[in-house]
């Protein structure tokens, strides 16, 4: 286990590299004049050359990226014209933009993702889960077709057009719900809940088809083993069978999943978070990379490079947790 | 009354009758074996006495009553309380017959509390004095332990536990020994035996071998496509059978005492008298082969020191039971696998015949393609000789030239094997290493296969490498052996030194683990296991 | 255990029966959701290629403007009810613009499937190439290219498309580009599908037969692994195409996809979101057609799952001793 | 700007040639529908409650060094008080320029070089500190640091010495330019005559910074208030601000700020369709609701235009802005007068306002100055096309000019859907080019190298899609950097002249009219100066934006000036 992780620690620390590194050679060729976008659209030209300096945007790339590299590791000190501050290792540098630390910018939009990305995460499993196990306890029956049809209906729905349809119907047409607004879950738990549930929902029914899918095909196989067959011919009933042993098969794929997802969406609920105006990551990434606002874009490739990662190594070690059978490698 | 009763019992699946009309009773406190080959309908007369097929889909006909209830006409709690309850099942692969994620012990409290009205507490507590009683070393601990975590053996002694656990009056064996290798089925067979004399239990045994039924039935009951062919005690039926199937299917079983096989004459014998074991010049010779998988803490020496050499037109088996190394060293010794340590001269070309003619051959290619995958790959380019010599090696197995363009799903386990044997003949080999050539054929066509590897072997003076679990199939084919066990050989020799006078002791307990034919040379071999234990 | 979901995604470990075209048509066909989406793909592919034809049938233009059709002091919405449906315009017209929806619908086709499917070509391309490689290479081949395979898993699909749109010329056709953005992203599941499967077939004792018969790698590989793969990557290929127009709507949806005047599905339903209330059916059109797509091809591709999933067949059949043959196996 | 989903807005966010995209300014004019008064139910206006405002653009900087705003801004002008502001009037007289820390617009010198002004009485921070002449020098002179870029570039080029000044943090000296006589006099020396000063004092930069409070780049996060209201609140880099209000601003010093709510709650960075569909449902808290930035987009118009209750919550403005297309005489053939003529008949006008967003949202421009008074607007129409073009002149031209076999050219446009510059106002275009003999091919670029390329001398291209907006409501400001040979920048992409047009008499008249102190005399020699321009065809005016936003139930006493074109938030009411 001890050197699974630390295999794991090491592939991760290699793989945040190279995504760092991949990021400052796209945007070293990619168009886009940073100075002055970050000037303002009336800059003069050497006004435009104080701020490239000041960003250090005269160095080769290298040395660009070196710096970038020394931050991380010993932070940096920086000057806010009045003072000199400090921005603490691993310091990621600083908006070209709104000149705020990334560090802080990720941690001011951290909360709001996670909230999102939360919320949606315990919707898909109950509602995943709980369609997966119901179309096998109705198995060959009416109601299993339906919900079959009702998950891939899910899976083919894009969600924009999911959440399209949820704000028009919720917010617009029978105005049960705010039109979605984040409010921090230290402000108002309450609002935080409202606003956000049409956003959960819109992420959950996508994601909750293929849990419901997954749910199914693990029970569906584990019924075909042996062992259920087994518990048939001691007498135990279907129900138990379903309940205890065909579930139990569909823990560890499941949990993997999820773990899998739930670290994947903190970069990948782009199109959430654009349609409900959500102020998380993957949005920040958006006009970040439109403003070729490289220190936000490299800080938060490696934010979501890191929750992948990290998704990945926890859903091999939970399915092994979950199936004590899988040996870690 | 009696415990089983069985009358004119059909089970068909769509349109194929597995089943037919097929009749038998069972008493309390007797056992009965279910004997057949593959496909003969044994399992499904198990499962039929559970009903088991209900919602399945096949449609079951006839009367059967197990332990006072009607299966056919029982409701479904009626079932379920028979189930386990009244009567208990033991299934073949005892890995797979018990839920991976639930430690064993909850597996039979969860059972036990099916049938019995008791706290969690109280099962548990059943789980661990049953798994005791069948012989589990610190049952109260192992019981924590899921099913991965034990041997081959604790599981169906777990599964044996299970089945004890609510004081069934029959317990119905399917395959229990199966996948066991030799010295663990002796061990549970004897356990059924004991449970038998000590609890009055009946006991519907189903198995292939003959000789597992030898050792623990009073009445045995042949079985071929779906019908009964001989019944009797087992003692007559297999000193005397009536019927031919019977008596060809008794021929067949390789014997571990004797000359071997009836239906082979001398010839071999003669051919060994003139060319002792070791006269021809060496085809193969492996000097102290190693190799380790896995590395460091998780290291695992599967062949650690073995060296062999085997000579033109000689046979050498390489016995051992599963995790000995055998298949590790076959492979290395063809060159398919680069040894950790060690060397292996070739001084001719070898091939390799392997174990599951179901993997062994692309589902995707038609069998003459396979054949002439060595020729072409040898650089033949002209197709006329290309297909003259594949014709020439499928009747030489024995099969047709107008099999070329079939593919391997088309032919039965049998058949495939020799399309095997057929490719690894393509390059005119000198050596062939078989690795568990006919361990997945019954054991009719087991015995022609072995034919079929003999005639090639003196006709064309190839030597072969036989790796073999199964200590009469290796006796039958061999002129030395080497048996192995933890990647080492423990014991080499002629057949007739190994087989005749073992002197490590692990062979001996090999040796007396194989099931006897005769039930009353079972009885003594049983004496002699528990004297073997009792030195150890 | 990403690969073993993602092989389950797929399909068959083993090695399948020799399952020829054959029997795969049989199976497919037995499964009357599946053909009647194949149907519904097959008209499809038939409107987007003909879209020239149809257009000139219909007398329209994706790209004209007809400002008589819409009421401009009003936001520009469309003259006459159902989004201005009739005789001219057969699907009504684009608000603003006064574009024939007909025709952008029927040009969006051709760019929504056509991306789509080059899109899944370039995916299945990459996968199968870098799985095979990991598969058969040694152990540094293997490791290089999952780490390879890790960073493009974590980087996220817009930074990528946004970068490489801004550096490719303008000169490369837009859907091309995206087709290959989106299949440059989303090769990694095929790769370690196939990865896990020609690790699996490698074992089989066939591909040991074929190496003793003195084959070299490369030939293996094409002759006794490919043909095994085929049936794992066509089912995992056919759950990518709906996958891949879902992405391409997106990327349009985010304003880096399919670039107006060129229609696609995606970006029609993007510009077309605020107008729910007035033009419904400039919403509902392309977004109807899209999920009917989107589930037509995942019928489908769960369709070819089954039929080329040899295990689909003889699921569930209790009692079936014969496949309990193999007796011992002596590893 | 108005645009309709999410993404398309970033987009402009991002796109750098929007001259004032960074601020809240940027949009928008008046002409209240309703007329002035509020709509609310009983009129009167009172004290009280909270306003909620709902802005799609970020608000990532709110140190007045750094805004970049058209007369102060709306929510800025809330916290930061300037020499002078706009009068907060409806229409024509809102796009006035008043007095406001100052006693007056300024006093210049003979030739408008130095401008003088004096602080009024009795001036307070929110902590009660005087203002003093020297925190509004030191106000500006933080402006120039690089730290502390982005406002309008005026100042840089108007002040002595200021070309080469780097700001307070680099040179400790300060700008001699500035003199700060004594504690209520400040005095500004310009290096040319500068009638427009006034307007210029309107600018975020004139507010004063109190040297002991500035933090430098932090300094956003709490600036200190002059006006009536201060920041208690900055969530986020400006995604949440909110404002209370200022006790020690005393409104007897304040005659334009009216500053009823209590409290103002400013949310930024969301999604303009759902501003759009908060203004319309108007619940709870967004019935004291409203926007300074997000115009209702063509869709939501067509819902609005259907339902009388909100069309009356609609507030119309107008701000001095073109949409245009330009040329690059450099570029072959567009060298050629005539085949700039000939493009200039044949656009259709009509369907050009269609693809951006219909006649509610565009009128129809045939000069390049906007339709207002305070711009000396001078209507001509020297190529005239008429609603939908006339193809059969502009190939009468093409023939002329040698050309009668039709003529191939390249439109270059950028691809986001911004209703500015799009692919839908191309291909509208490029259907009425085709009509008279030309072949339009369409070149879309993606935004930021749309916007570097249009406006870099060297890679600039011969034809694109162009939109120029005004930094307060007069010529000067409008044309010069257009059409000033002066103003050509030769290296980056910081170049507006995109004709390159360095005309002598343009030069000079320029001059000449910045020398007038008279604002109306100098609006109406830009008037002038514009249609004489106009007669080189350099540029292809085509619409003027109008800007309709809707606001909450609650809101009273909306006030829509020609200046901003958007409802001045310190005139609202939501009691």
């Amino acid at each position: 286990m001890t050197g699974f992780l630390l295999r794991r620690v090491g592939g991760a620390l290699f793989v945040l590299f190279a995504l760092s590194v991949l990021v400052y050679a796209v945007f070293y060729v990619a168009p886009g004049d940073v100075a002055r976008i970050a000037c303002g659209p009336r800059c003069s030209t050497a006004q435009i050359d104080q701020v490239s300096a000041q960003l250090r945007l005269d160095d080769p790339v290298y040395a660009q990226y070196w710096h970038f590299l020394q931050g991380i590791v010993a932070g940096r000190d920086y000057s806010t014209g009045t003072e000199i501050a400090h921005c603490g290792a691993p310091c990621l540098g600083f908006s070209y933009q709104s000149d705020q630390q990334v560090t802080e910018l990720i941690l001011a939009k951290l909360p709001v993702t996670a909230s999102l990305v939360t919320g949606a995460f315990v919707l898909w499993i109950i509602i995943g889960v709980g369609t997966g196990v119901l179309s096998v306890w109705r198995r060959g029956r009416l109601s299993e077709r339906v919900l079959t049809w009702l998950t891939l209906a899910g899976t083919a729905t894009p969600v924009f057009v999911i959440g399209l349809l949820l704000i028009i119907v919720f917010c617009s047409t029978l105005a049960w719900l705010p039109f979605p607004q984040y409010v921090p879950l230290t402000e108002d738990p309450e609002q935080w809940m409202w606003n956000l549930l049409l956003p959960w929902f819109a992420l959950a029914l996508l994601e909750s088809a293929k849990y419901a899918r997954l749910t199914r095909s693990s029970m569906l196989e584990t019924l075909a083993e042996d062992h259920v067959r087994t518990f048939r011919a001691f007498g135990v009933s279907e129900r138990a069978i379903l309940g205890r042993h065909a579930l139990r098969g569909a823990v560890a794929p499941v949990i993997a999943l999820s773990a899998l997802d739930f670290g994947t969406m903190f970069g990948g609920a782009v199109l959430t978070e654009s349609l409900f105006g959500i102020p998380g990551l993957a949005r920040e990434l958006v006009e970040a990379v439109r403003t070729v606002d490289l220190p936000v874009v490299v800080g938060l490739v490696l934010v979501i490079g890191f929750f992948v990662v990290l998704a990945n190594t926890v859903a091999d070690v939970l399915y092994a947790v979950a199936d004590r059978r899988v040996v870690l490698a | 009354m009696s415990l089983i009763e069985v009358t004119d019992l059909s089970v068909d699946f769509g349109s194929v009758r597995a089943v037919d009309k097929v009749s038998f009773t069972l008493e309390p406190g007797a056992a009965l074996g279910v004997v057949g080959e593959s496909g003969s309908g044994k399992s499904t007369v198990a499962y039929a006495l559970l009903g088991l097929h209900r919602g399945t889909g096949a449609s079951v006909a006839g009367a059967v009553e197990v332990a006072g209830v009607d299966v056919a006409a029982a409701s479904d709690p009626e079932l379920r309380a028979l189930r386990g309850g009244k009567a208990a099942m033991v299934f073949q692969d005892p890995l797979s017959a018990l839920d991976p994620y639930y430690a064993v012990g909850d597996q039979i409290a969860e059972v036990y509390r099916v049938h019995r009205k008791v706290s969690r507490r109280a099962a548990r507590a059943r789980a661990v004095e049953v798994l005791d009683r069948v012989g589990i070393a610190d049952a109260a601990r192992r019981s924590r332990s899921r099913p991965h975590e034990f041997s081959g053996g604790m599981r169906q002694r777990a599964l044996i536990a299970m089945a004890l656990a609510c004081e069934p009056r029959v317990l119905i064996a399917d395959e229990p020994t199966t996948a066991l290798d030799v010295t663990v089925q002796a061990q549970i067979l004897d356990l059924l035996h004991e449970l038998r004399a000590e609890t009055g239990l009946g006991l519907l045994l189903v198995t292939h071998d003959v000789g597992v039924a030898a050792e623990s039935v009073d009445d045995i009951l042949v079985m071929r496509h779906g019908k009964v062919v001989e019944r009797g005690p087992v003692g007559e039926v297999l000193a005397a059978p009536s019927q031919a199937y019977t008596r060809e299917l008794l021929a067949a079983v390789p014997r571990i005492e004797g000359a071997g096989r009836a239906s082979v004459p001398g010839p071999r014998f003669e051919a060994e008298a003139a060319a002792p074991a070791g006269a021809g010049e060496p085809v193969l010779e492996a000097r102290d082969l190693r190799k380790v998988y896995g590395k460091r803490a998780k290291a695992f020496t599967a062949v650690d020191g073995v060296s062999v050499a085997v000579h033109a037109g000689e046979t050498l088996g390489i016995v051992g039971e599963s995790g000995s190394g055998k298949t590790t060293l076959g492979r290395m010794l063809v060159g398919l696998l680069a040894p950790d340590g060690g060397s292996v001269s070739r001084t001719a070309e070898v091939q390799m015949v392997f174990q599951d003619p179901g993997s062994a051959l692309n589902p995707r290619r038609s069998i003459g393609e396979s054949i002439a995958d060595p020729l072409r790959a040898r650089g033949e380019k002209d197709e006329g000789r290309i297909r003259a010599r594949v014709d020439e090696l499928l009747v030489r197995v024995g099969l047709e030239a107008a099999h070329y363009d079939r593919y391997p799903h088309e032919f039965s386990g049998g058949q495939r094997q020799r399309v095997c044997i057929a490719r690894a003949l393509a390059p005119s080999p000198r050596l062939i290493v078989c690795d568990e050539p006919v361990s997945s054929l019954d054991v009719t066509t087991q015995a022609q296969v072995l034919d079929l590897l003999d005639e090639l072997r003196r006709e064309l003076g190839l030597a072969l490498v036989f790796i073999a679990h199964d200590l009469a199939v290796v006796r039958q084919v061999s002129d030395r052996v080497a048996v192995m066990r933890r990647g080492r050989v423990v014991e080499s020799g002629t057949v007739a030194e190994v087989y005749g006078a073992p002197q490590d002791p692990y062979t001996k307990q090999l040796l007396a683990a194989v099931p006897a034919l005769d039930p009353s040379a079972a009885a003594l071999r049983r004496s002699e296991r528990r004297e073997l234990a009792e030195v150890a | 255990m990403t690969e073993a979901l993602l092989v389950k995604e797929a399909g068959a470990v083993q090695a399948a029966p020799a399952s020829g075209a054959r029997s795969f048509w049989r199976r497919l066909r037995t499964q009357r959701a599946a053909l009647a989406a194949a149907v519904v793909v097959a008209l499809l592919v038939l409107v987007a290629l003909a879209a020239p034809l149809l257009t000139a049938l219909a007398g329209q233009d994706p790209n004209a403007y007809h400002p008589e059709a819409v009421d401009s002091a009003a936001g520009g919405v469309p003259l006459g009810s159902f989004g201005g449906i009739g005789a001219e315009h057969w699907l009504g017209v684009e608000p603003g613009t006064g574009r024939d929806l007909f025709a952008r619908i029927v040009y969006g086709a051709r760019v929504s499937l056509g991306v789509a499917l080059f899109a899944t070509v370039v995916q299945l391309a990459l996968g199968v190439t870098l799985g095979l490689a990991a598969a058969l290479g040694n152990r540094w081949v293997d490791q290089a290219i999952s780490r390879f395979t890790d960073v493009v898993v974590a980087l996220p699909l817009m930074v990528m498309a946004l970068a490489l749109l801004a550096i490719v010329p303008q000169s490369v056709p837009r859907p091309v580009l995206i087709a290959v953005v989106v299949g440059l992203v989303g090769w990694s599941g095929t790769s370690k599908v196939v990865r896990a499967q020609a690790l699996a077939l490698k074992s089989l004792d066939h591909v040991a037969a074929a190496r003793l018969s003195g084959w070299s790698t490369w030939r293996i590989a094409r002759r006794e692994l490919l043909p095994s793969l085929a049936a794992p990557v066509i089912t995992y290929g056919a759950l990518l195409v709906p996958a891949n127009i879902s992405v391409e709507a997106a990327l349009s949806f985010l304003g880096i996809g399919i670039k107006p005047p060129t229609p696609s599905w995606g970006q029609m339903i993007t510009e077309a979101d605020t107008w729910y209330a007035t033009a419904p059916t400039y919403l509902l059109i392309p977004a109807s057609l899209l999920f009917v797509t989107v589930l037509s091809l995942t019928v489908l591709g769960e369709g070819v799952r089954v039929a080329l999933d040899p295990r689909a067949e003889s699921r569930l059949k209790v009692g079936a001793a014969k496949a309990r043959m193999r007796k011992r196996s002596s590893r | 700007m108005s645009r309709i989903s999410v993404i398309s807005r970033r987009v402009a966010g991002a796109s750098v040639s929007l001259v004032l995209a960074a601020g809240l300014a940027a949009c928008a004019g008046p002409e209240d529908s309703s007329g002035g008064g509020g709509s609310g139910a009983d009129g009167k206006p009172a004290k009280g409650g909270t306003l909620s405002v709902l802005n799609s653009n970020p608000q990532q900087d709110f140190d007045p060094a750094r805004l970049y705003t058209s007369g102060g801004g709306n929510v800025p002008s809330l916290v930061f008080r300037t020499l002078t502001t706009r009068n907060r009037e409806d229409g024509a007289p809102g796009a006035e320029v008043v007095p406001d820390l100052a006693t007056d617009l300024g006093k210049p010198n003979k030739d408008a070089t130095v401008w003088t002004y004096t602080l009024k009485e009795g001036l307070k921070y929110e902590d009660g500190a005087p203002i003093t002449s020297a925190d509004i020098k030191y106000g500006i002179e933080r402006s120039f640091a690089a730290e502390l870029s982005g406002g309008a570039p005026y100042l840089r080029d108007w002040l002595i010495g200021g070309a080469d000044y780097e700001g307070p943090y680099k040179s400790k000296k300060g700008l001699d330019s500035i003199e700060t006589p004594d504690e209520r006099t400040i005095v500004f020396k310009l290096n040319k005559p500068e009638g427009e000063f006034p307007y210029l004092a309107t600018q975020t930069q004139f507010a004063p910074v109190p040297k002991a409070k500035d933090k430098g780049t932090k300094y956003e996060e709490h600036p200190v208030s002059s006006g009536p209201y201060k920041v208690v609140k900055n969530e986020n880099d400006g995604e949440h601000l909110v404002l209370e209000r200022n006790e020690h601003w005393d409104p007897k010093t304040d005659e334009e700020r009216k500053a009823y709510p209590d409290r103002i709650d400013v949310r930024s960075g969301l999604d303009s369709a759902v501003i759009n569909q908060r203004l319309q449902a108007s619940q709870g808290a967004d019935a004291a609701a409203v926007t300074t930035d997000t115009n209702l987009g063509p869709a939501e118009l067509a819902k609005v235009s259907g339902d009388k209750k909100l069309a009356e919550r609609v507030g119309t403005g107008h701000f001095g802005y073109v949409n245009y297309l330009a040329f690059n005489p450099k570029v072959k053939p567009f060298d050629d007068p005539k085949v700039r003529q000939a493009i200039s008949y044949a656009v259709n006008r009509s369907s050009v306002i269609n693809a951006a967003g219909g006649s509610s949202l565009a009128e129809p421009a045939t000069t390049f100055l906007p339709p207002q008074k305070s711009f000396g607007y001078t209507k001509y129409d020297h190529f005239p096309a008429g609603e939908t073009g006339n193809a059969d002149k502009a190939k009468e031209l093409l023939k002329e000019a040698g050309h009668e076999d039709g003529l191939k050219i390249k439109l270059t446009h950028s691809t986001d859907k911004d209703f500015e510059t799009s692919p839908e106002i191309a291909t509208a275009l490029q259907e009425a080019l085709q009509k008279a003999g030309f072949t339009v091919e369409l070149d879309g670029l993606e935004s930021n190298d749309y916007s570097e390329k249009i406006h870099n001398v060297k890679s600039a291209p011969g034809l694109f899609l162009a939109h120029w907006g005004a930094d307060w409501p007069s010529g000067g400001p409008f044309i010069a950097p257009i059409f000033d040979g002066r103003q050509i920048v030769k290296e980056g992409s910081g170049n507006y002249n995109a004709a390159e047009l360095n005309d002598p008499a343009v030069n000079k008249e320029i001059d000449e009219i910045n020398k007038l102190t008279d604002l109306d005399a100098a609006a109406a020699r830009w008037g002038a100066l514009d249609q004489k321009i106009g007669e080189q065809a350099l540029t292809v005016p085509l619409f003027h934006p109008v800007y309709k936003r809707l606001y909450g139930k609650d809101i009273k006493n909306v006030v829509i000036s020609d200046w901003t074109g958007v409802l001045d938030i310190s005139q609202v009411s939501v009691k």
